[in-house]
């Protein structure tokens, strides 16, 4: 396992997208994407609203199955395996490839409730283990001082920067490979989205993460790679130095010195 | 070591198919009973409507059980008299609530006097049969009967009445249509009221003028749900209408009624008998199925309205 | 907490589609074997279903309560639902005995292998208290319910509307009035045909009568005579007063009999408790009801 | 301005009026009825047809049937929300069921009634009893718990399903751990709602449950609610005092069942603020 951290090797591919197609219905959000996403790397996706990066990276781990008028073609495959496959198991999906949301969603149960809800569906019924998880998973998240007195009480009582990073323990609770964040700080405070990205720093180095971010700053900060997207398509997906320094697209490089968006 | 995503139909999925089909099962339990309900009305009834002539079953004006004859249409006219009448008292005043309770009252004030008006739903119905006949058909006989009088010095009355039955009625289908109707009001985006105001409309402009014609659908649709309500009523109806099956000629004049004819006659009724009440269920039904068609209507409109 | 009642919810979900399903396949059981059975297929041997007439029933219900005080094994279950039920409840096999408030009709003597009149009961004439008449005859009743009489002035009254109030039809009390009065009779081709006045309000029991009669001036009604009490005025027909006495000795012409009738031989302890009925015993609680006793 | 004066008159007028009407009713009832309410009321057999003794096992019976009734209509009524909400996609199939759904709520009484006594009574063979009686209610509460459900399930925001799913979860285990504890309060109103419903029903269990005076032993006894048992009273003359006693009991009842779908209805606004 080791090895994947070590920079000189090239990493594993986590995701190989080809040829995604994406309709609402008629409308079509998704052109032709294809993109390899890299295990243990942090992916940016930047791009105008509307652009369909918060709609690609909920095709990761199927979370538009919720939306019945959804249709999609081409492939994805993790590990090497298609999702939309007949033999993918959509569950064993979502638990290695975990998400966080624009707005924290923590359940309305107690904090401590909430990190133990996913590994209790994958069987864990151990006490103690529990008890591990839910600490080793505050720590991670650096949560754990804030809420260790008040781990039965309301998660909705905690502040939205905490709530966040509950969301992002709850989702380590469950072991996952990848964790896809789609816009994970912009509903916080500047202080909170400093805590959030700084997490992001120290889980980069066991997890593959994708972000869709608004804020290029937060970008050029955090991820390995950029991808940026425009009315669905990919125009580009570099190294973010490269994208920030040198794009090879006009339209790219528009964007990014803020001529439009 | 790694748990593949591509594992093969688990006990979870066969569990989560599984309870897919149950739920779908309690989902359809409805529809099955309807279907249930209309065939077993149908099949009791059918035989009925063909022995007397369809349409001799529908506009025929004399029923007489006893005398082998079963003409509805006394039957239909007490109902619609009854319900009609009970409307049009019924939907002034619900509306008038709905008003005082979404624009006029305090807010606390407007939950007490909605859970009295909810109260006025959960009282039984066979309740209201007994204080209409106790109270309501006196006080018809004893107030209203005079004032007719003046005009038309032959009235006569017992008391019960269409009359009666719609005072009664009027006040049981107040719950739906209060509630409804304040709902549909106070849903009315402030932005019209607002408007309303700022163009120097006072209260009571913007409410006869704005937000009644803005709820309009929803109000409607509490008017349909309460004449369901009034058309189906059976146990209080029952007591005061006098059940005398005859065509009326006005307001103070005994009717009977399709439900109030089913629910008294049925208990005693020979085999054939039994069939045509039935076939009265099978008017009852339609006339109720019609009704329920017209709501759908109103609240497909009220969707493109919004 | 929270989990336990989710988990209580859901057993009984699936508790009572499992018995949805049972209940969808009952009918074929049912059906196999209720051809030959006699009597209900209730779970318990020792019950013995009495349905019928709701006039009957205060009686039916007496008669059972202190049967079943003297016999625990027996229980014995009454219901209402009108002197049709009870024939119904015969042809469906769903009762023992059904109750009759009338005499059995002619197309419905096949139904019935055996009658048993239990009880009589005369049929008070009442009218509003506050009316003047205190005498009537048959022919009179006949005249004001067939609408020939509309006027209380026609019969010795003062001069005011009479406000006919009679029973709903298939009612035992309608039945049996209007055979004794003659409101009820035969036309020229015999078959039998009813002559009530079609103005007249009608309601659906014999509270509901008394209730009306004693709230509307000018009302003329008729109801179980042991119904009847003080809120309303009960006439003498033809000069008799309506008593026990009087319709068990037959001077008072309107009364009608309180009929059991079964589908087969009844069995053993439906014939006991047919037995007790009759019995003293039996016949003093029939009095106590207010009927009159046929032993 | 007379056109202002007028309109708020007769809004006020009438509003009182209901008030008032509302109050007149409750009024006679308690005043006719309350005073014949005791413990031995409640706790004693009735003698000679209910004119004498008490009304327990008509309580007993009202207290089986509604039982009955609940235990066949909210499991199915919580599921068929669930399904409409939660599982149904949208199409001709799912708006068929939904609009019959829809006609059953609007049904009248003495139709189920009728259908009832057809179907369970007679054609199923159940007799007159508590199952007939109470799978007959169920029909008729059924769309009233359908609806509280669907209305409670629609509250439970979308954020709350994608973080349960996005862990992995099931789409059951979601419904069931995370969303359907969020309606507790909404399935309670309706439960509630149901059960005045039930206790307030003549037409229905007339026609199914038979009406005899007696405690149930088994779900295949005849037995008596309060409402049927008031009908009777009054109907067959038995005993005004006793039916206004029997009234004033099922009035008070409704009111604390009313009271306290209110009190559970008005905590649902706090339970999950967005």
């Amino acid at each position: 396992m080791g090895n994947n951290s070590n920079a000189a090797m090239r990493p594993e591919t986590q995701f190989e997208i080809r040829d995604l197609d994406l309709f609402y219905d008629k409308f079509q959000a998704l052109h032709h994407v294809d993109m390899d996403i890299l295990k243990n790397r942090v992916t940016a996706l930047i791009g105008p609203s509307g652009c369909g990066k918060s709609t690609f990276i909920r095709t990761l781990n199927r979370m538009n199955d919720l939306i019945p008028i959804v249709k999609i073609t081409g492939s994805v495959k993790f590990d090497g395996t298609d999702i939309f496959g007949r033999d993918c198991d959509v569950i064993a999906l979502r638990k290695k490839v975990g998400m966080v949301f624009q707005k924290p969603n923590p359940f309305p149960k107690t904090v401590y409730e909430n990190i133990v809800y996913g590994p209790r569906i994958h069987g864990e019924k151990n006490k103690r283990k529990l008890d591990e998880l839910v600490e080793m998973s505050l720590k991670q998240v650096a949560l754990w001082d804030e809420v260790k007195d008040r781990l039965h009480k309301p998660a909705l009582g905690l502040s939205g920067g905490q709530q966040q990073r509950l969301c992002i323990a709850r989702c380590l609770a469950v072991e996952p490979e990848v964790i896809l964040m789609d816009e994970p700080t912009s509903a916080l405070d500047p202080v909170a989205t400093l805590k959030i990205e700084e997490l992001m720093s120290s889980l980069r180095e066991r997890y593959t993460i994708v972000i869709v971010t608004h804020n290029m700053q937060q970008a050029g900060r955090i991820s390995d790679f950029t991808s940026f997207f425009l009315n669905g398509e990919v125009i580009e997906t570099d190294h973010t130095d490269a994208i920030f320094s040198n794009p090879s697209n006009s339209k790219t490089e528009e964007y990014i010195t803020g001529r439009f968006g | 070591m790694k748990a593949s995503i591509s594992e093969k139909r688990g006990r979870r999925s066969i569990r989560e198919t599984a309870i897919e089909r149950i739920l779908f099962l309690a989902g359809i339990t409805a529809t099955i009973s309807v279907a249930l309900i209309t065939i077993f009305i149908f099949g009791s009834g059918i035989p009925a409507l063909l022995d007397s002539g369809f349409v001799n079953f529908l506009v025929g004006t004399n029923w007489s059980p006893a005398n082998g004859s079963y003409g509805t249409l006394p039957l239909t006219a007490g109902t619609m008299a009854v319900t009609l009448t009970a409307l049009v008292l019924g939907i002034p005043t619900g509306i008038a609530c709905a008003v005082f309770l979404s624009e006029i009252l305090h807010r606390k004030a407007a939950r007490v006097f909605k859970f009295a008006i909810e109260l006025l739903a959960g009282i039984p119905s066979v309740v209201y049969g007994f204080f209409g006949l106790i109270v309501v058909v006196p006080a018809v006989r004893t107030y209203i009967l005079p004032l007719v009088r003046l005009w038309d010095p032959d009235a006569h009355t017992t008391g019960l009445s269409i009359l009666s039955g719609a005072i009664i009625l009027a006040v049981m289908i107040l719950p739906t249509i209060v509630s409804l109707s304040e709902n549909a009001i106070s849903s009315v985006p402030a932005e019209y009221r607002e408007a309303s105001l700022a163009l120097g409309a006072n209260k009571r402009q913007t409410i006869t003028g704005v937000l009644i014609p803005a709820a309009r659908s929803g109000i409607l649709a509490s008017i349909i749900l309460g004449m369901g309500r009034a058309i189906g009523e059976t146990m209080a109806i029952l007591l005061i209408t006098g059940n005398v099956a005859v065509l009326p000629k006005s307001l103070l004049d005994p009717v009977a009624t399709l439900t109030g004819t089913i629910a008294m006659e049925m208990s005693y009724a020979s085999a054939s008998h039994q069939q045509a009440l039935f076939a009265v269920g099978i008017i009852l039904f339609i006339i109720i199925m019609l009704l329920n068609a017209v709501a759908q209507g109103v609240s497909k409109r009220m969707g493109v309205n919004q | 907490m929270k989990k336990r009642s989710i988990k209580l919810t859901v057993a009984a979900l699936t508790l009572s589609l499992i018995a949805m399903g049972a209940a969808a396949c009952t009918p074929s059981d049912t059906s196999d074997e209720g051809d030959s059975a006699e009597t209900v297929d209730t779970p318990e041997p020792t019950t013995v279903v009495i349905a019928g007439s709701t006039s009957v029933q205060p009686l039916s219900e007496m008669l059972a309560e202190t049967y079943m005080g003297d016999h625990p094994e027996v229980s014995i279950e009454v219901q209402g639902g009108g002197s049709g039920q009870g024939i119904k409840s015969i042809e469906e096999g769903l009762a023992d005995f059904g109750a009759l408030s009338r005499e059995l009709k002619s197309e419905e003597e096949a139904v019935a292998a055996e009658q048993f009149v239990i009880a009589k009961d005369g049929i008070a004439v009442i009218v509003n208290s506050d009316s003047d008449v205190s005498d009537i005859t048959v022919d009179q009743l006949l005249k004001i319910y067939t609408g020939e009489i509309t006027n209380w002035s026609e019969v010795g009254g003062s001069d005011a509307k009479i406000n006919v109030v009679t029973r709903e039809e298939g009612s035992g009390t309608r039945d049996a009035f209007g055979e004794l009065t003659g409101v009820v009779g035969k036309d020229e081709n015999g078959d039998t045909v009813d002559n009530t006045v079609e103005s007249a309000i009608v309601q659906g029991s014999t509270g509901a009568v008394i209730q009306t009669v004693s709230t509307t001036p000018d009302s003329i009604g008729f109801a179980s005579l042991g119904a009847v009490d003080s809120s309303v005025k009960s006439l003498k027909v033809e000069g008799v007063e309506a008593s026990n006495e009087t319709v068990l000795s037959g001077e008072y012409k309107i009364s009608r009999p309180f009929l059991y009738i079964c589908g087969s031989d009844p069995a053993e302890q439906a014939r006991a408790f047919v037995d007790f009925i009759f019995s003293s015993e039996g016949q003093a609680i029939v009095e106590e009801a207010g009927f009159i006793a046929v032993k | 301005m007379i056109k202002n004066r007028l309109f708020y008159s007769v809004v006020w007028f009438l509003s009182i009026l209901t008030l008032a009407v509302l109050l007149m009713i409750i009024g006679y009832i308690m005043y006719r009825g309350l005073t014949q309410i005791s413990w031995e009321f409640l706790s004693e057999k009735p003698a000679l047809m209910g004119k004498k003794g008490g009304i327990f096992p008509v309580i007993i019976g009202t207290l089986y049937v509604t039982g009955v009734a609940l235990v066949i209509a909210a499991p199915i009524g919580i599921a068929a929300a669930v399904y409409f909400v939660e599982y149904s996609k949208e199409g001709r199939l799912v708006r068929i069921i939904r609009t019959f759904t829809e006609v059953l709520a609007g049904i009248p009484s003495i139709i189920i009634g009728l259908f009832g006594f057809a179907f369970f009574v007679v054609f199923l063979g159940f007799g007159w009893s508590v199952l007939s009686g109470g799978l007959s209610v169920s029909l008729m509460i059924l769309p009233i718990l359908i609806r509280s459900t669907e209305e409670a399930l629609k509250t439970v925001p979308l954020s709350y399903r994608e973080g349960s799913l996005s862990l992995g979860a099931s789409k059951w285990e979601t419904t069931y751990k995370i969303v359907l504890p969020c309606c507790k309060n909404g399935i309670l109103t309706g439960l509630i709602l149901s059960i005045g419903r039930v206790v307030g029903e003549t037409a229905v269990i007339m026609l199914t449950v038979g009406g005899a005076l007696k405690v149930p032993m088994s779900l295949f006894d005849s037995t008596r609610t309060m409402a049927l048992h008031m009908y009777i009273l009054a109907a067959e003359g038995i005993s005004q005092e006793r039916a206004f006693a029997t009234a004033a009991l099922l009035v008070l009842i409704i009111l604390v069942i009313n009271g306290l779908a209110n009190i559970i209805s008005a905590r649902i606004g706090g339970a999950h603020g967005k």
